[in-house]
């Protein structure tokens, strides 16, 4: 009803354009919403839909462009004047001070005078209205950091409405949802909009779109690409939009022959700096020659117990063996040398020093062996010279391993750090995210390492929040929900079956 | 659009943009001179002379700049592991009286140059010493290093303070200090070097000193850029969470970093100890290893930037002695403003210039 | 003289040593829970000592003196949120920058104007805050236990002094039961979280700068022309980093600060005591281990033996949008 | 002869009402009675003398004189260096052909301001609060104390000394404190002997009204009607001796040691303080400077043995 019901449009945004010192954001981007609808937004990691966003919420400046509310051109100085033109945003991170309670969060900016004691009243009435209304409920006195993910989301949705937003812009909500929260969300998202709200849903998801946007617009790689009715488009469609090719969305790959066990995990249990218990007495076995993926929605505990087997967290209990040893409590270097090499999911944070010349990063990890200096010394010659030879054969361009680091794009660092785990030519390959962020050229050429490993014998073990990735690389699948591995499925298992083992309703 | 991740070239990030922060702290110590009703122009000159006029003057400065080779190498050692080391001061405090017990001990029996290589480590280890309690608060508490050398500033105050009035003063004398040492505690003046350039040192304490700090230069930068220690120093100084991830293991890095540092604060010792007075004197240091703080910020870290600036600190050191002399409404506490404008123009406000710079520079080149 | 009226000289002078540790770290508080570290602290509490002796030795008004003894706190704390707001410099950097500055400052100032050796004249005793007595203190004197510390540790103190132990309810009340203070706490734990609710990070952090060099301003003057009755080169000699000692100790909150200000001050005082006098069993302490003792304590606080602090997070990182 | 004077101050500054002043006033004496410029440099920290006092030898002044025990390293570095230069330093001793040393006999002028304010205290309990912690500094009190005594031989000396290290002389909140505290012990005539930070104990004595006694310079004028008398011991007089010698070619290396009898030290009397001290007072400090004088009462030196006797 709303698509045909009002085609005033609720936003235009007219020639935006956006560069982060190098990176050229949004480049010229036109968008227009209609009032009372659901627009989604997809495009791949890094496209620029969170920049975009950001712009009309007053976030980022934009270089160039106009935005149009309602017909009328305003200029969005700040959130403030965002807020006061009607538009609400939940954030991809979300915005919110974790040691206040929900109550405090929701006022913060809208408090309704100099002192506090009147705004709390008034709040709490509207909190329980907005209960009441759309089913998002949620303990004004709790503390947020001791919220689950869902709830903290239910708040950053209560402070938008709170503030009286007709357009609500949510940046992938539900990266950090399991299906049934995500459900509930869309259930709150169709009340919203036929009270006549027009929202922006932001992911790289098409089942979500499919399932509850009115019109859908793909961006990619900074430009907005094409806009499309979603009854009118197929999820083959929008892929091909997004990546700007055919997409294969299956790897080729043969029969796995596992060998012996090579890493085994037995009753691991692994808490966070708070105390939190994030892996809960785990157990799993990687063979030689296959590939185990974990799926989970992020944050149930894939990335400790990553963390865990690579050494950089100390488990609190269990045993971590690697070819038959007791490893746990190892460190990360000795690992190494013991054969074990890691590609972690985040290669800006950890797998990367960015400020570092490529030849630098080429060695982290692997820096006191013996090939690379002599004694206390580095050898930078060899360094460099074995930093050339992988970029030859990974392809990583520009072909400079004098090049800073952060100047590469994404896709060829991710290649500098597969480059560095994989020519090591370890016995146990542990990897998280590989293709998060990643151009689909990239992608394939991962894709067809991590096989290659297999196929040598290795023992892969593989972890990523893309569902699809888990699917078309692993041969045994485990499914984490809560720290714990709720199930095992074999390579081939259905998305259905995969998603409620996800949301630790099935087994 | 934001400026901050548009590179420049090497020129413009390691000199111009120093060199404008310079001038900008002068600029404002200028002022200053200018409001007690001086011509700062006037006084720019005095303290050049002062400090390069004649050979005895370059000698000064000289001596001075090797203490702050040594300060300033100190605080740049910990800046790679991404520690500040606010301490360097109460670290080379403490050396001095390693330098001190090793000159006492032996200068009645060997010649200098047997003393010397005791005394270096005897500077060096009581320098590491005072640097390993924050160190190892750091590494193992997690307490903010900043605050903790602060207050081992103190501590070490104190603690010198007891030894020298209680403990190693001369009966019957009134300063706090230890006896003058033989000349089998004291290191040779550098007079061949000053005279190779046809000065004279005369009376300036410039010594052998120097040349281990030059030493110590190359040293750190063979240790920075050349080895496997340094370059988990900086990986852990860059990304503590990259080091994490490639093992480089956290605790021992700060510790081995600091040691390093409060090792090479501490030798600092050697110069004013064993070079000029020949004694172990209550507060001999000065605020030279406040001055190190400047001297790596303006350096930018790097042994050769630090030998330059510690060089320009020296000329300011003694230029400003000179001046204060001629000019006495111009106190000597007016290095210490200029120093406190160089850190914060050269140190906190580093980036002021840049989006301007990079503006003009992109026009320059005709970019985009 | 009994071990009784000993506790009541004790705590006098804690009372008085602990006043300007209070107001510099209530100055902390307010910069801090904003997100911004402020080592600069010494170096205002200086800057604002020199500013208020000047103005009070020259019009004879000691109010005066308060008034320059704030206006020049809060310009420095402008450049420092200049440095660390504006321009995201370090803001440990700027805080030591600036403490050079206004140890070097005062001195060439003072010297230029007084020939003192860096002191600044004698002020007047127009222009100082002298003692009040409180009313019935002469009284009371003669009642027993309160008589004493009534008269002796309450009453006899000058205006600031009320002023900052008033300050401790005022600074928890504006913090806990005002917009500002929702927001300023706010800021200092998660700036994108005051940004996108459409309030100005910079603003923000720039009024709790100025509300730190307000506090710290008294604190200078406190040391000048309360306590004093001259500015003296580098008078207040560490304070500044006790304060910041003891706002960790305690973990951010006003009053908490305000004991922990009570306890340093005290050990100062009775380190003060104890000068000369043997303790039995050991002899003369020696007066060094006194003056160490804040910061060796301190030291113990921060390595976690006494509980663990959590800063606020977004602590000593400058905001940034765009990388 | 050609004199070209220079002098050098401690490090408490010029106009520090005190040490420093004294030793400008004898110079300015000497100028107004010659009409010879002098040259003066007030360093500001400890490590400052030894380049001023080189500086001025460097360039041809002559005579340079230092006041302040702080440069007697410094003094025999430089001294060494031009022999032919004449130096003079002040409380302290250089043992060089071409440096006077003058010492002055603090314990007898400190004996003197001991037994006013023995006479004066109704309390019986009188304190001392003394500079950096130095033998010299030890000395005054030990001198004090046995005045004290001779006015009232069950009297209480309370002693406090400010610090350890140069800064103990410019601490007048710390010295504000330490009176305080003497006085809340009962004291009520406190002596500072503590260059810049008896300004604060001076201060404090005031505001809570009870009686001090200042050092080195007249400080009865600081708060008239609360100090009851300063020790002065004339700097000036060293100074001005010092350049007056070189003038007339009469000066003299060595060790000269200044006392009650060479008018050395003293006891202050002004109008600032003519009420404070009675006559029967007057009588009797006058009596015991006489005695001193004799040889019939000696004051004990503290560093002649580094320990007092009572
Ligand atoms: N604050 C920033 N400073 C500099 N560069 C930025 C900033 N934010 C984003 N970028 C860059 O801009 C480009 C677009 O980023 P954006 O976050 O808009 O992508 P996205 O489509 O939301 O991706 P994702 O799906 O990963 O959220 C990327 O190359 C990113 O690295
Ligand atoms: N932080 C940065 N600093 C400097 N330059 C950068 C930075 N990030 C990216 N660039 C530059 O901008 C260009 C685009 O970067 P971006 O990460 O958006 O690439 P991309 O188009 O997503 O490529 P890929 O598909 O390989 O990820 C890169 O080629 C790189 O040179
Ligand atoms: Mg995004
Ligand atoms: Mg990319």
């Amino acid at each position: 009803m709303s698509l045909d019901s009002s085609n005033e449009p609720a936003i235009e945004l007219v020639g935006i354009d956006k560069r982060f010192g190098a990176v050229h954001a949004n480049k010229n981007i036109n968008l227009t919403v209609a009032k009372g609808s659901i627009h989604g937004i997809i495009g791949e990691n890094g496209a620029g839909k969170s920049t975009l966003m950001s712009i009309l919420y007053g976030f980022y400046h934009a270089d160039q462009g106009e935005i149009r509310i309602s017909g009328k051109p305003i200029t969005i100085r700040d959130s403030q004047a965002a807020i006061a033109a009607g538009i609400g945003m939940v954030h991809q991170h979300f915005m919110l001070v974790e040691n206040f309670t929900v109550l405090e969060n929701v006022m913060l900016g809208a408090e309704g005078g100099q002192l506090l004691r009147k705004g709390v009243a008034s709040t709490r009435q509207e909190l329980k209205r907005l209960e009441d209304d759309y089913g998002l409920e949620v303990d004004p006195d709790a503390v947020i950091e001791e919220l689950p993910v869902g709830s903290q989301q239910r708040v950053e949705i209560l402070k938008a409405l709170y503030r009286g937003a007709e357009i609500l812009i949510l940046d992938e909500p539900t990266g950090v949802l399991t299906p049934a929260e995500a459900d509930h969300l869309f259930k709150v998202l169709r009340v919203l909009r036929d009270q006549g709200k027009t929202i922006i849903l932001i992911t790289h998801k098409l089942r979500e779109i499919m399932a509850i946007t009115d019109t859908v617009s793909v961006m990619r790689r900074g430009e907005m690409v094409a806009t499309r009715k979603t009854a009118g488009t197929t999820v083959e469609e929008l892929a091909e939009l997004m990546v700007g090719r055919r997409v294969l969305l299956r790897v080729e790959k043969g029969e796995a022959k596992p060998g012996k066990v090579l890493l085994s995990v037995t009753n691991l249990t692994v808490k966070d700096s708070r105390g939190v218990t994030m892996v809960d007495d785990v157990s799993l076995e990687v063979r030689a020659g296959e590939i185990v993926g974990i799926a989970g929605v992020a944050g149930n505990g894939q990335s400790e117990l990553l963390e865990a087997i690579a050494g950089i967290r100390k488990p609190a209990s269990g045993e971590i063996f690697l070819d038959g040893k007791p490893v746990a409590g190892v460190g990360p270097a000795e690992l190494r040398s013991l054969g074990l090499a890691h590609i972690p999911e985040d290669r800006h944070h950890m797998g990367l020093v960015l400020k570092f010349e490529e030849y630098e990063n080429s060695i982290l990890g692997y820096h006191r062996d013996q090939r690379y200096g002599r004694g206390a010394l580095l050898d930078l010659d060899a360094i460099r010279k074995d930093a050339e030879e992988k970029i030859a054969k990974y392809d990583i361009r520009p072909p400079n391993p004098r090049l800073r680091t952060a100047n590469f794009s994404g896709g060829n660092q991710q290649k500098i750090v597969v480059a560095r785990e994989i020519e090591r030519d370890p016995n146990v390959l542990i990897i998280g995210q590989p293709t998060r962020g990643v151009d689909i050229g990239a992608i394939e050429f991962i894709h067809k390492r991590i096989i290659e490993m297999r196929d040598a014998g290795k023992a892969v073990l593989l972890v990523s929040v893309e569902l699809d990735e888990i699917r078309s690389l692993s041969d045994r699948i485990l499914v984490m929900f809560a720290g714990k591995v709720v199930g095992e499925k074999s390579g081939e298992a259905g998305e259905q079956t995969l998603g409620l083992m996800m949301a630790g309703i099935a087994a | 659009m934001s400026t901050a991740s548009v590179p420049l070239p090497a020129w413009i990030n390691y000199g111009v943009i120093p060199l404008l922060n310079l001038v900008l702290a002068f600029f404002f110590s200028g002022l200053v001179v200018w409001a007690i009703g001086e011509n700062p122009f006037e006084a720019l000159q005095l303290l050049l002379i002062g400090a390069l006029g004649r050979g005895e003057g370059i000698g000064f400065t000289l001596f001075y700049t090797t203490s702050f080779i040594f300060t300033g190498l100190s605080v740049a050692v910990a800046i790679h592991a991404g520690l500040f080391n606010i301490g360097s001061e109460g670290q080379a405090y403490l050396g001095g009286l390693g330098a001190a017990l090793v000159a006492l001990s032996l200068d009645h029996y060997v010649p200098w140059y047997v003393t010397m290589p005791f005394a270096v480590i005897g500077a060096a280890l009581f320098g590491a010493a005072c640097a390993a309690v924050p160190a190892w608060l750091q590494a193992k508490r997690g307490s903010h290093i900043v605050i903790t050398t602060i207050m081992f500033n103190f501590i070490v105050s104190s603690l010198m303070n007891y030894v020298l009035v209680r403990v190693l003063i001369v009966p019957g004398k009134m300063a706090p200090e230890t006896r003058t040492f033989l000349p089998g505690g004291q290191l040779p003046k550098l007079d061949w070097l000053i005279s190779m350039f046809g000065g004279k040192l005369g009376a300036a304490p410039l010594n052998f000193s120097f040349l281990i700090a030059l030493v110590m230069c190359f040293l750190v930068w063979v240790l920075i850029w050349r080895t496997r220690l340094g370059y988990e120093m900086r990986t852990l100084g860059i990304s503590p969470s990259a080091a994490s991830y490639a093992g480089i293991p956290y605790a021992k890095i700060v510790m081995i970093t600091m040691l390093i540092s409060g090792g090479l604060a501490g030798m600092m010792a050697l110069n004013p100890v064993m070079g000029a007075s020949a004694r172990l004197q209550i507060e001999f240091v000065g605020g030279a290893g406040f001055v190190g703080i400047a001297v790596s910020l303006m350096g930018r870290n790097h042994p050769v930037g630090i030998i330059l600036s510690a060089l320009l600190f020296g000329i300011l050191y003694q230029g400003g002695a000179e001046l204060s002399f001629d000019m006495p409404k111009v106190t000597r506490d007016m290095i210490v403003v200029i120093q406190g404008m160089v850190i914060l123009f050269a140190g906190a406000l580093e980036y002021m210039l840049r989006p301007a710079i990079v503006r003009f520079y992109q026009q320059a080149v005709g970019g985009k | 003289m009994d071990y009784f009226d000993i506790l009541i000289s004790i705590l006098g002078s804690a009372i008085r040593l602990s006043v300007p540790l209070l107001f510099t770290a209530l100055a902390g508080l307010f910069s801090e829970r904003a997100g911004i570290f402020d080592i600069g602290l010494e170096g205002k509490m200086l800057a604002s000592a020199f500013a208020s002796a000047c103005v009070a030795y020259w019009t004879g008004n000691a109010w005066l003196g308060l008034l320059a003894g704030i206006g020049i706190s809060i310009v420095f704390s402008l450049v420092h949120g200049f440095a660390s707001i504006t321009n995201r410099g370090n803001q440990i950097v700027s805080g030591v920058a600036l403490n050079f500055v206004a140890a070097g400052l005062t001195i060439v100032l003072g010297q230029a104007w007084f020939n003192q050796g860096g002191r600044t004249g004698q002020v007047p005793p127009e222009g100082r805050f002298s003692s009040i007595v409180l009313p019935g203190a002469d009284a009371m004197r003669e009642v027993p236990i309160i008589g004493p510390l009534y008269a002796n540790v309450i009453s006899g103190n000058n205006i600031l002094t009320y002023i900052a132990f008033l300050m401790v309810p005022v600074s928890w009340w504006v913090l806990y039961r005002t917009r500002f203070g929702l927001r300023l706490r706010a800021v200092g734990e998660n700036p994108g979280a005051v940004d996108t609710a459409g309030i100005s990070v910079s603003w923000l952090r720039y009024r709790a700068l100025i509300v730190a060099g307000f506090l710290c301003g008294f604190s200078g003057t406190y040391l000048a022309i309360a306590q004093s009755a001259a500015f003296i080169n580098n008078m207040s000699a560490g304070k500044g980093y006790i304060a910041l000692a003891a706002l960790i100790f305690a973990k951010w909150k006003p009053v908490p600060v305000m004991l922990a200000c009570l306890l340093f001050g005290f050990l100062d005082a009775f380190a003060n005591f104890m000068q000369g006098k043997s303790v039995p069993l050991v002899g003369e302490v020696p007066v060094q281990i006194f003056q160490a003792l804040p910061y060796i304590l301190t030291c113990v606080l921060l390595a976690g033996f006494i509980g663990i602090a959590r800063p606020p997070k977004a602590g000593g990182v400058p905001y940034t949008k765009e990388r | 002869a050609e004199v070209k004077p220079a002098l050098v101050y401690g490090t408490g500054g010029k106009f520090d009402k005190s040490f420093n002043e004294a030793a400008f006033a004898g110079a300015e004496q000497f100028k107004k009675e010659t009409g010879i410029e002098f040259r003066d440099f007030e360093p500001t920290n400890d490590t400052q003398g030894e380049q001023a006092i080189r500086n001025f030898a460097s360039r041809g002044f002559n005579p340079v004189v230092a006041v302040s025990f702080a440069w007697t390293s410094a003094m025999e570095k430089v001294a060494a260096e031009y022999p032919d230069t004449k130096f003079a330093i002040v409380d302290s001793v250089v043992d060089l052909p071409n440096v006077r040393s003058v010492l002055y006999k603090e314990e007898e002028g400190s004996y003197l301001v001991g037994l006013l304010a023995g006479m004066a205290s109704k309390t019986g309990k009188v304190g001392f609060i003394g500079g950096m912690d130095i033998p010299l500094i030890r000395k005054f009190g030990c001198g004090y104390v046995q005045g004290v005594k001779a006015a009232k031989a069950d009297a209480q000396v309370f002693q406090n000394m400010t610090g350890t290290t140069g800064a103990a002389w410019n601490d007048p909140v710390r010295g504000g404190e330490l009176t305080k505290n003497q006085i809340d012990q009962g004291a009520d005539v406190i002596y500072a002997a503590a260059g810049a930070t008896g300004l604060g104990v001076l201060q404090t004595a005031a505001d809570n009204k009870k009686l001090s006694i200042g050092v080195d310079s007249n400080q009865n004028h600081l708060h008239p009607g609360s100090v009851l008398t300063s020790m002065v011991k004339r700097v000036d007089l060293a100074v001005y001796n010092a350049f007056k010698d070189t003038k007339d070619d009469k000066f003299s290396a060595g060790i000269q040691a200044l006392g009650v009898k060479e008018d050395g030290v003293a006891y202050a009397l002004d109008d600032n303080n003519k009420s404070l001290i009675t006559p029967e007072m007057k009588t009797a400090v006058e009596k015991a400077k006489a005695e001193i004088i004799s040889g019939a009462v000696k004051v004990h030196d503290y560093m002649s043995d580094n320990s007092c006797p009572n």
